[in-house]
């Protein structure tokens, strides 16, 4: 069992200062669904932005560690080359385009990226336009309209359908909950955990609600200040009693309300 | 009268022709370029000068074409690519130093005088029973040849699609796995030459000089009349710039000539901001 | 009841869009309202027609006995009705504090010359508006942040800091958009215990766009459900939970589509 | 094992003294360096000479110019390319005025920020319902429109060839050489920036940059935008307009010619180079961008190269605007950014990066 993706001891520093990543390690099985959970401001955002090739473009650099995909060095990758390696990317907003039609939309994705050799566990189920659009039907009905009229959902689905065409090995999905209601929120995730099951896709999930996540992956690792602090399989941290109570708001198997005003004044303890 | 109409004609295949790489490179690259009026004379130039160091009129054209190019590249890789996703203003402060950096360069490298660009053709066309000056009729041709050439690209083929996908989410086009600095680098490179070739047939009809790229103004003026995101307002709006510059230079004074297209601009300005093609969306993105 | 703000038959529509139809809603004094839906509902829409930024085609909103409709957001703003912005527009180069200070602009008087000795009158103002502006720094527990600047403040705290400046202006009505989305559930429970102290210790009548139903079945009073423009149910939220409109309109329609059961394997 | 002790809900300091942090300068050493800077000011005419004293007046000029242009471009964002015509409306009005009616300098000196203030609040209505690119545009219009009209004036009322200025006198003061320039330039340039520094720290400076940087978040939490973008553009203008007086009182002479866009872009290369949105990065760039063609033009006199004139000025030209480029890609925050990195990095040494929990500053 090899790691598809392998991030070692990745520090970054913003705009010469502030470092916001301070040595982060976890990898991603080939065929696995992995979760990078954790506060705003933990590093989850870098961190993938580091692994699509996002970084040296801005005021930010990364300054020790290595970024390992399917065995090759990628961080100093720019993002199309990223892209072009199987790692698709769904991104937390502006996730289509809007000022094109749904298929235009699609017809992007598959021109942009010319498909390489024959990578093995690159998801090659979905080639065509068509493809897409059999398998999401309310996408179908709206294929000549505009992208902007989409619903939250459907624009979700357009996201990942344009991923599905540039043959992923790895699909990030950022914030797929983000301003969702909470049954679309669920959905999402039970989309890619099926992605995930029928077609061997791996999946890198990254999010701030770690139930939600933590309830499909494999894996989690859960981010604090720029560094890890917890990590392990589901069952190890559904079971862990600092991740119940601080992230999942179970205390004693009892959830806890909004209006326990006492209790929220407290020292937020690690490890 | 004639010569009037054709004067406008050929004045405003050239602001639209300029005006339509503007808003190609806009677009792409959200920079509101105000250095193409440079940018078309220093074409201009390498035209020129080929010409005077013996080169037949055609092959200079390519030449200066060739130069466009790869001025196109330039521009793009060491200035624009660095400042893609700002704020729009830094863009166009950007374009401001491109536009001062190619006029020095004009001084240095040109002296900066009147060259003329002669097409090595006879003054007068007979068409039918019209004598019409051939340089008027070169400039109107090249100039509608080249923009009906840049509208199939746009319109029809997949880097136009990849233009227009870039056009509107930088972070996501790459994501997909497209390649944006190439898409951007191209979109530059077909302004320049649309820029260049604008300088090119500006200085057949008259000349090239440093003051000549008071024609970038005029191109500029014709895109916010237009509306910046709109090419078909462009050209329209080119018409309407040019038959002002034409219709002011013969009846007023030639001195004059940018108040009247400025005063139309003004009052679209305070009429419909976001100029006659265009969306109300634009506006409120920039 | 006695009403802060009500609502009735608002439409708006942009270009063939019908994005408000009819909706028909009120807030309370003193208590906290909560607005909820599914996405593309119209909530934020519905804010911004309050706060004077969208004109709405028909409809009647009366705010403390005033009808607002076509008052600019400025005059809205005035008047008491203060809001924070679901995507942080904090301004980026100012500091927290004067972040908060903008939002007393309205109490400020005096003209460019007085600012520029910037002495007398103009300096004890400034001072006056500062120790305002310092009950809302700690209230908020903002204290080590007064000096930095909000573009360098991580993604939650620049939502406290967007409800902090809402507070700043002293309203009589607040108008939170999502202020809980993105958050943390240790943010959360932060903007929890300010939601509840901000409504039993300075009384202030409170709409809120939520989608973390918990967080409104814990704290709102009274809860509005907005569903594909129209408001389909009222009242506390344990009765709109027992809605059959609610439960369809939140789980229903917008369902995502998931790929065939059928076993692909063979194509990868 | 380590242990969080989640300083961020503790107060660790209390606010002991308000009036402390709205202060100007904070420290003993901020108080030193002030203090070094203006000696330096006073005793500079004692030890350069007078082409250098001239050249410290052009940039003391540039500088009251520059700090206004930096309010209105870096601070409320509207980026102007009409910073010549605005110049020359005050240098035209002071002129006409001396001209017609023989009014002493003061009184010309106010009509012109009069005029440029006028001039201002016109360009700000036009330009209400525009955004920054259109804005640009808008003044780059100006641009033209007002040099035509000033060729046209210049042609049709007063000397083709230039219009000449009597020497000014402030009272009993007559303003003759370069070092009693030099003294009253420097006090009013430290006026301005002072009023600027304050202006900046005021309810008027929040809401200029508010409404800057995101009208509509402003609008809804109660400040007037209209007023706001009214009022930036017609101070900042009537203080660029009073410059553009004072600059053409220095010189004596002044001709339409002079209000070209080279002057423009040279305003914007100043506020660029020094740092948008900094009062002390216009102060740096005005200064900079002033004497960089005379440093190159001495640089060249050292390497004893011959350079026909016209060349040089292309060469001037181009180095104007590769700074524009270079700083705009390199260091978009300019001089004042290198200073103020370079003084950070004193006081953090010998760490060479701060932690993402910053302790209370």
């Amino acid at each position: 069992m090899t790691a598809l993706l392998e991030v070692e001891g990745l520090e970054v520093v913003y705009g010469h200062v502030i470092r916001a990543i301070q040595g982060i390690s976890f990898s991603v099985g080939e065929g696995k669904i992995v979760g990078l959970v954790g506060l705003n401001g933990a590093g989850k955002t870098t961190t993938v932005r580091a692994i699509s090739g996002f970084l040296p473009t801005e005021n930010v650099r990364i300054t020790d560690g290595r970024i390992r995909f399917a065995g090759q060095s990628i961080a100093r990758l720019r993002p199309y080359q990223a892209a072009r390696l199987g790692i698709a990317f769904v991104p937390e907003r502006d996730k289509v385009f809007d000022t094109l039609t749904v298929r235009e939309n699609l017809e992007v994705a598959l021109t942009a990226t010319t498909l390489r050799g024959d990578e093995p566990g690159r998801c090659r189920r979905y080639r065509s336009i068509k493809d897409i659009l059999d398998l999401f039907e309310a996408l179908a009905r709206r294929a000549d309209q505009l992208s902007v009229f989409l619903s939250g959902g459907e624009r979700q689905m357009l996201a990942i359908g344009a991923c599905l065409l540039t043959a992923p090995r790895l699909l990030i999905v950022d914030e797929a909950s983000l301003g969702l209601a909470p049954i679309m929120r669920r959905q999402v995730l039970d989309m890619l955990a099926q992605l995930n099951r029928e077609f061997g896709l791996t999946v890198l999930i990254v999010d701030q609600d770690v139930g939600g996540v933590l309830s499909i992956a494999d894996h989690g690792y859960i981010l604090e200040n720029g560094r890890v602090v917890f990590a392990g399989s589901r069952e190890h941290l559904l079971q862990h009693g600092d991740v119940k109570e601080f992230y999942l708001g179970q205390k004693e198997d009892r959830e806890r309300g909004y209006r326990d005003v006492k209790q929220y004044r407290r020292v937020r303890r690690w490890h | 009268m004639v010569a009037l109409v054709l004067t406008t004609v050929a004045s405003w295949g050239i602001y639209a022709l300029l005006g339509i790489g503007i808003v190609l490179v806009y677009r792409t690259s959200r920079v509101l370029n105000i250095a193409s009026g440079e940018m078309a004379i220093f074409i201009g130039y390498v035209a020129a000068t080929s010409i005077q160091y013996g080169l037949p009129f055609p092959v200079a054209v390519l030449f200066s074409m060739g130069a466009a190019t790869v001025l196109g590249f330039v521009i793009f890789w060491f200035a624009i690519r660095g400042v893609m996703g700002e704020p729009p203003h830094v863009g166009l402060m950007i374009t401001v130093g491109i536009a001062v950096i190619l006029n020095g360069l004009m001084i240095v490298l040109f002296g900066g005088g009147m060259i003329a660009i002669p097409a090595g053709l006879p003054a007068f066309t007979t068409i039918g029973q019209v004598q019409l000056p051939t340089p008027d009729v070169v400039a109107t041709i090249g100039a509608w040849f080249s923009i009906a050439v840049i509208a199939v690209i746009y319109r029809l083929t997949n880097l136009g699609l990849q233009m227009r996908a870039v056009a509107e989410r930088v972070t996501l086009s790459a994501q997909r796995g497209l390649n944006v600095d190439r898409t951007v680098a191209l979109s530059w490179i077909v302004g320049l030459l649309a820029a260049g070739l604008a300088g090119v047939l500006h200085g057949e009809r008259s000349f090239v000089a440093l003051s000549a790229s008071a024609i970038g103004i005029s191109a500029l003026i014709s895109c916010l009349i237009g509306g910046m995101d709109s090419l078909k307002g462009v050209v329209i709006a080119a018409l309407i710039v040019a038959a002002a510059e034409t219709l002011t230079a013969r009846y007023i004074d030639p001195r004059y000539v940018l108040i009247a297209p400025v005063a139309i601009l003004l009052v679209i300005l305070i009429v419909r901001p976001w100029g006659l093609f265009g969306t109300v969306e634009e506006i409120r993105r920039v | 009841m006695d009403c802060i703000l009500e609502i009735e038959d608002l439409s708006l529509s942009f270009g063939g869009l019908q994005v408000l139809r009819n909706v028909r809603l009120d807030v309370l004094r003193g208590k906290v309202t909560a607005l909820i839906g599914p996405n593309g509902a119209g909530k934020t829409a519905l804010l911004n027609c309050v706060s004077g930024i969208y004109a709405p085609q028909a409809g009647q909103i009366s705010f403390d006995g005033d009808n607002i409709i076509g008052w600019s957001p400025e005059r809205v703003a005035r008047a008491g009705v203060a809001r924070s912005f679901q995507n942080l527009e904090l301004f980026p180069s100012l500091s927290v504090l004067e972040n908060l200070l903008v939002a007393r602009d309205q109490h400020f008087r005096g003209t460019a010359l007085g600012a520029a000795i910037f002495f007398g009158p103009a300096r004890r103002r400034e001072l006056l508006e500062r120790e305002k502006v310092e009950r809302v720094i700690d209230f908020f527990e903002l204290w080590p942040l007064r000096h930095v600047r909000a573009h360098d403040l991580p993604y939650g705290q620049q939502k406290i800091v967007g409800f902090a400046r809402a507070m700043a202006a002293d309203p009589k009505l607040l108008l939170l958009d999502e202020p809980g989305s993105g958050l943390t559930r240790d943010e959360k429970e932060d903007l929890a215990r300010f939601i509840l102290r901000l409504r039993f210790d300075w009384e202030v009548s409170i709409l809120w766009i939520e989608h973390d139903l918990q967080m409104v079945s814990d704290l709102a009073d009274r809860v509005h459900v907005l569903n594909a423009g129209e408001c389909i149910a009222s009242g506390t939220p344990n009765e709109v939970k027992q809605v059959p409109a609610v439960i369809s309109a939140y789980v229903g329609d917008e369902a995502i589509a998931v790929p065939p059961k059928k076993s692909h394997a063979a194509a990868i | 094992m380590s242990i969080n002790m989640n300083t961020q809900r503790i107060p660790s300091s209390l606010p002991t003294s308000r009036g402390r942090t709205i202060a100007l300068r904070r420290g003993r050493a901020q108080w030193l360096t002030v203090l070094l800077g203006a000696l330096a000011l006073l005793l500079l005419p004692g030890v350069a000479s007078v082409f250098w004293v001239h050249l410290a007046n052009v940039s003391l000029i540039a500088v009251i110019a520059a700090v206004a242009l930096n309010i209105l471009t870096g601070n409320a964002r509207l980026v102007s390319l009409g910073q010549a015509a605005f110049l020359g409306i005050g240098a035209f009005t002071a002129g006409i005025l001396q001209r017609a009616y023989d009014v002493p300098f003061p009184v010309a000196l106010a009509a012109a920020a009069v005029a440029g203030g006028i001039a201002g609040f016109f360009i700000a209505l036009l330009s209400l319902r525009l955004r920054v690119l259109y804005v640009a545009v808008t003044t780059l219009v100006l641009h033209f429109t007002v040099t035509t009209i000033f060729s046209f004036v210049q042609a049709v009322f007063l000397d083709s060839s230039g219009i000449i200025l009597p020497l000014p006198s402030l009272g009993i003061l007559i303003l003759k050489t370069p070092t009693q320039w030099y003294y009253f330039l420097v006090v009013v340039a430290a006026i301005v920036v002072l009023g600027a520094l304050n202006l900046l720290r005021s309810f008027i400076g929040r809401r200029w940059t508010a409404v800057g940087e995101h009208d509509l978040a402003a609008e809804a939490l109660g400040v007037p935008v209209a007023k706001a973008k009214l009022s930036v553009f017609a101070v900042t203008s009537a203080v660029v307009a009073f410059a553009g007086a004072l600059s053409a009182y220095y010189v004596g002479t002044f001709s339409f010619e002079t209000y070209n866009l080279g002057l423009a872009i040279a305003y914007l290369a100043m506020i660029i180079v020094g740092g948008v949105g900094s009062v002390l990065g216009s102060v740096l760039g005005a200064v900079f961008i002033t004497l960089l063609p005379h440093v190159l033009d001495q640089m060249f006199l050292l390497l004893d190269l011959k350079i026909r004139a016209n060349v040089l000025a292309g060469i001037h030209q181009i180095t104007f605007g590769a700074m524009i480029v270079g700083f705009l890609l390199f260091e978009p925050r300019g001089l004042a950014e290198l200073w103020r990195r370079f003084s950070a990095a004193a006081a953090d040494w010998p760490f060479r990066y701060r932690s993402v929990d910053r302790g209370n500053r």
